[in-house]
């Protein structure tokens, strides 16, 4: 077994060099296209090392957008797990909660976040409020669906040895409800992340004055191809280390191996 | 028909090696009701594999009508524990798959289903699919499908351990009843001793890990047995003693 | 409490009807009495508009052929993310070799968000309707590979032993056995592909361009109209809900199969 | 240690009447064993009787009083696993106790107890889903002996397991019951089980569930289950239910 997975290693970074390659090749070596609007690899990475330090010609260096955007995303995206897993539990949970809210989340729902950025703008103006509403919309959303189902998948034969024990409605909440809902509200949370990194970068091409979303809308107008690709690399990086901060907070809350 | 010599079966996962068949050697003759009784999970699954095919000794050998046996065949039919029906395939789908797959016209194929899925009791139930049918009719699909594709050999791999006690006394009468109408070779593995005493012509008994045969009991009760009858608890009891129990 | 009504279906909808109509009466109390009213026009207003644009054009279209400008960019930017998504997840989760080569490749490019293309599409293709396709077409093709290849790589191996003891070789083990085991996961992805679908084309409208249903609302927020903003949003809301329904039903009829029920 | 009165208990699910008219009672420390055919709503009975589910009649008394959850401990153990796998063995087994708020000190005196009664000692700290069948029942009996109940329910709790395991956990069942001296209702449709552990026994029907007999068992324990007595004692019950 030992040297199969070494054999697919080898061809993993293998594929992955070669896709490096050709992404060279096609852009210096065979110039398809003029490299403004598709620079090689080197060209994105000096671009990279310069962007860290220069301000042109977006106004800010990488770090002052990363961090921008960085309080938009987890000021909108904690508001709304926040929100969202406690309001998902009950509705689960709860009959008549289930009963008021769901109809009412049901009929929100289907506006994709996106669509919500005009309105803020016109409301909160392209400040800081208006963006981080748009993403407290796109996360609450995942985060409610993932707990509500976590809940309601709990298995009832939990639920009765509890309440034989005399644990009361909330105490079996409590001590049944959400621990065997946590899998599924970790999911939960990971999708919300997702969603709000999106709409974040949605709100702040269209309406801001900082952040990446905004960088990279900024070199599109001034067609600095590999200063976006240097934007969309961040935002992608920096994603993915949001997710895997998740994944290992998962790993350390849900027992049991219910997280493999 | 099937003989073992001297089958033995050592797994390795990262360097830990975990012997779990120690040198099995045993006999199935032509239309023999054969049951491999053993205690809890050991080895009985990885046996049944290794006669069907879909895994390999480690040492001895294992012939099937003096064949070496290399490759699953469709001599050689399986009944699983967790029937492995294809949720997608209607009854009539799933018992005409082996055919199907040997290139059979369709309607030789209807045909031949019908006739096994009428022999299990289930003509009625053609078009319906698994997931609307209890334990024990899937079963009998599963029953009906290894049938279908006329193996001379059929393994049945502890086929009744999730149904519920009722289903299951049914199931066994009416294994009895398919296997009386239609013989074939059968090597039927249980870890339950009253279904091993219902059913069996020969009864080999396993060790508990790593397995190896411990012991074999002739039964020449009349059939159909009965399962309150004093000779079949004193059997019982005898056999009992002779399990090892797993923990 | 004893339950009013037996069948928890027809509970469900009257609730529905319920909160639809106290919404409706909150928001109309809230605009006539509260300072909201100067920004937020009565909820009969906005209805009043949306049956008014039926007919009315809204620059140069009216409302019913805005969506559908939305939404032929989505069937064409979403009909290219399966045909290219579905087969490379599968072939990610059948063959080892298949997945080596994809996976690395894959796993770099999915953690940027599909609108984070839209600036380099742009680029590329110009603000017409290929950039638009490109944009639909990256945003739904990540989560369709995902449940492709998650379908295709956990098909239960018992039914893979049981099919080749039955005779089938390799090549029909995948005709009958892996493709019709990984339909339902296929399906989760397509419905989550088909919503970031119609997310892409409303944000990709509303960066460039001059028809369409994120086109209306862009322009209401710069003309400050809000009753065309909302009117746009709740037709957006509408059609989403359309759109996952209709694939619901496909689902339902093909997956048949799947289905608990009696 | 308490007195179960069952009168005129009658459940019905719609315009399908499960429970008709029962009415029983079990004494102090008694081992009543119920045996039926499937799908005679034994488990609806079950649960009705702590009231899980709500009651169309009747009444069921506790040592006079209405059964109330809160007020009388009762255990419950189930068919289907019942161990919580997001809790250890031992954090199981204190679920109960924890519920019921024992002190500190009584919590830990009766984990090691029970944890050496079902003789898993040495798993106090293993998850349920490295565990095999037989000790995750092990560890729902240890989880309900904990809270000493006036009344253990048990539904078909060796349904699954293999013979041999059966015969051991009847045994110790047995054991612990002659210890604590606990009130027992033990549901199932194996007779032979029935006839081997119980003080009396109670036979019910089918659907709309009535009681069709209700007798003592009088063999001596320990039983063995090839004695000609216990043979005829079995054949006698089974003539009773008749659906085999």
């Amino acid at each position: 077994m030992k040297e199969k997975k070494l054999k697919y290693t080898l061809i993993s970074t293998a594929s992955v060099f070669c896709f490096l390659l050709i992404w060279y090749l096609i852009a210096d070596v065979f110039k398809v296209f003029p490299s403004s609007t598709f620079p090689s690899p080197f060209k994105v990475a000096t671009a990279f090392v310069r962007k860290l330090t220069v301000t042109t010609p977006d106004g800010g260096t990488l770090g002052k957008h990363l961090i921008a955007s960085l309080k938009v995303v987890l000021l909108g995206y904690l508001l709304g797990i926040v929100i969202g897993v406690p309001l998902g539990i009950l509705m689960g949970w709860y009959r008549r909660v289930d009963l008021i809210v769901k109809p009412l989340f049901d009929l929100i729902r289907p506006i994709p976040p996106v669509g919500w950025i005009p309105l803020m703008i016109l409301w909160l103006g392209i400040g800081i409020q208006a963006k981080a509403t748009v993403i407290f919309v796109s996360a609450v959303t995942p985060a409610i669906i993932n707990a509500y189902t976590g809940i309601k998948q709990t298995n009832p034969v939990h639920i009765w040895v509890a309440r034989t024990f005399g644990a009361s409605n909330f105490e079996t909440l409590l001590k049944v409800g959400i621990p065997s809902a946590l899998p599924m509200i970790f999911a939960g949370l990971k999708v919300s992340l997702g969603a709000s990194w999106m709409a974040l970068v949605a709100a702040e091409m269209l309406a801001s004055t900082e952040g990446l979303g905004y960088m990279i809308q900024m070199n599109r107008m001034v067609g600095k191809a590999d200063n976006i690709m240097v934007g969309m690399i961040t935002i992608g990086l920096v994603g993915a280390l949001l997710t895997y901060i998740l994944e290992t907070l998962e790993k350390k809350l849900v027992k049991g191996g219910r997280n493999k | 028909m099937i003989s073992c010599k001297h089958v033995s079966k050592t797994f390795e996962n990262n360097g830990q090696k975990n012997e779990v068949l120690k040198d099995i050697s045993l006999e199935v003759a032509e239309n023999e009701f054969v049951v491999i009784l053993g205690p809890g999970q050991c080895g009985k699954t990885t046996l049944v594999n290794i006669m069907a095919g879909l895994d390999h000794e480690t040492a001895g050998s294992v012939t099937v009508n003096g064949k070496q046996v290399d490759g699953p065949a469709p001599e050689r039919g399986v009944v699983y524990q967790k029937t492995a029906l294809f949720p997608w395939l209607t009854v009539e789908g799933n018992v005409g798959f082996g055919p199907k797959m040997a290139g059979l016209p369709k309607k030789e194929r209807k045909e031949k289903a019908k006739h096994y899925i009428d022999l299990v009791g289930l003509s009625g139930f053609e078009k319906s699919y698994p997931i609307k049918l209890s334990g024990g009719m899937r079963q009998r699909v599963g029953i009906a499908r290894a049938y279908c594709n006329n193996p001379s050999v059929l393994l049945m791999d502890e086929p009744f351990g999730h149904l519920d006690a009722q289903t299951r006394y049914l199931m066994q009468e009416e294994v009895e009843r398919i296997w009386s109408q239609d013989k074939r070779t059968v090597v039927f593995i249980t870890n339950n001793i009253e279904e091993a005493l219902y059913l069996a012509d020969r009864i080999i008994l396993l060790s508990n890990c790593p397995t190896t045969v411990r012991n074999e009991f002739k039964i020449d009760l009349p059939r159909p047995r009965d399962y309150i009858s004093p000779e079949f608890l004193k059997l019982r009891e005898e056999i009992s003693k002779h399990v090892e129990t797993t923990e | 409490m004893k339950k009013k009504f037996q069948n928890s279906k027809t509970e469900t909808v009257v609730y529905f009807i319920c909160s639809l109509v106290g919404l409706l009466i909150v928001w109309q109390l809230a605009v006539s009495f509260t300072s909201l009213q100067k920004v937020m026009p009565s909820p009969f207003v906005v209805l009043g508009f949306i049956g008014q644009s039926l007919t009315q054009k809204i620059g140069g279209k009216i409302l019913p052929l805005h969506i559908l400008a939305s939404l032929k960019r989505v069937f064409v930017g979403y009909f290219l993310a399966c045909i290219i998504g579905i087969p490379l997840g599968i072939l990610m989760g059948c063959s080892k070799t298949g997945k080596a080569i994809v996976k690395p490749i894959f796993e770099l490019l999915r953690p940027i968000p599909g609108l984070a293309w839209i600036p380099l599409a742009i680029l590329w293709f110009g603000i017409g309707e290929t950039s638009k396709y490109f944009i639909i077409c990256v945003s739904a093709i990540v989560s369709i590979i995902l449940n492709a290849y998650a379908g295709a790589s956990q098909v239960d191996q018992t039914l893979v032993g049981a099919a080749r003891m039955l005779g089938a070789k390799p090549a029909q083990i995948f005709l009958y056995i892996t493709l019709p085991a990984s339909v339902p996961q296929i399906f989760a992805g397509l419905q989550v592909g088909l919503s970031s679908s119609w997310m892409a084309v409303i944000a990709a409208e509303m960066i460039r361009a001059n028809e369409g249903a994120g086109w209306i609302i862009t322009t209401g927020m710069e003309s400050g109209n809000t009753v065309q903003i909302l009117a746009g949003m709740i037709s957006i809301g509408l059609v989403g809900l359309l759109l996952a329904s209709l694939l619901r039903l496909i689902e339902r009829g093909l997956c048949s199969w799947n289905i608990q029920g009696r | 240690m308490s007195k179960v009165e069952v009168n005129h208990l009658t459940k019905s699910f719609g315009s399908l009447k499960v429970l008709d008219d029962i009415s029983f009672q079990v004494n102090d420390g008694d081992f009543l064993c119920i045996v039926g055919p499937t799908g005679c709503g034994k488990t609806t009975f079950l649960n009705s009787l702590v009231k899980l589910y709500d009651i169309d009649d009747g009444e069921i008394l506790i040592n006079g009083e209405e059964v109330d959850l809160n007020k009388h401990s009762i255990a419950y153990i189930m068919q289907e696993y019942s161990t919580m796998s997001w809790l250890t063995v031992k954090e199981n087994i204190q679920f109960g106790m924890k519920v019921r708020k024992f002190s500190k000190e009584k919590l830990n005196r009766k984990t090691e107890e029970v944890l050496k009664m079902v003789g898993l000692e040495k798993f106090a700290d293993y998850y349920p889903e490295q565990l095999s069948a037989s000790m995750l029942q092990r560890v729902s009996i240890a989880r309900a002996f904990a809270v000493e109940p006036d009344l253990l329910l048990m539904d078909e709790p060796y349904g699954q397991l293999d013979l041999e395991l059966r015969f051991r956990l009847e045994d110790e069942l047995i054991r612990i019951w002659q210890e604590t001296k606990t009130t027992i209702v033990f549901i199932t449709h194996n007779i032979e089980e029935a006839v081997y552990m119980s003080q009396r026994i109670m036979v019910l029907t089918n659907k709309p569930t009535k009681v069709k007999e209700d007798f003592v068992n009088p063999l001596p324990l320990p039983r063995n289950v090839t004695e000609e007595k216990f043979i005829e004692m079995r054949n006698k019950v089974t003539n009773l239910i008749k659906w085999w």
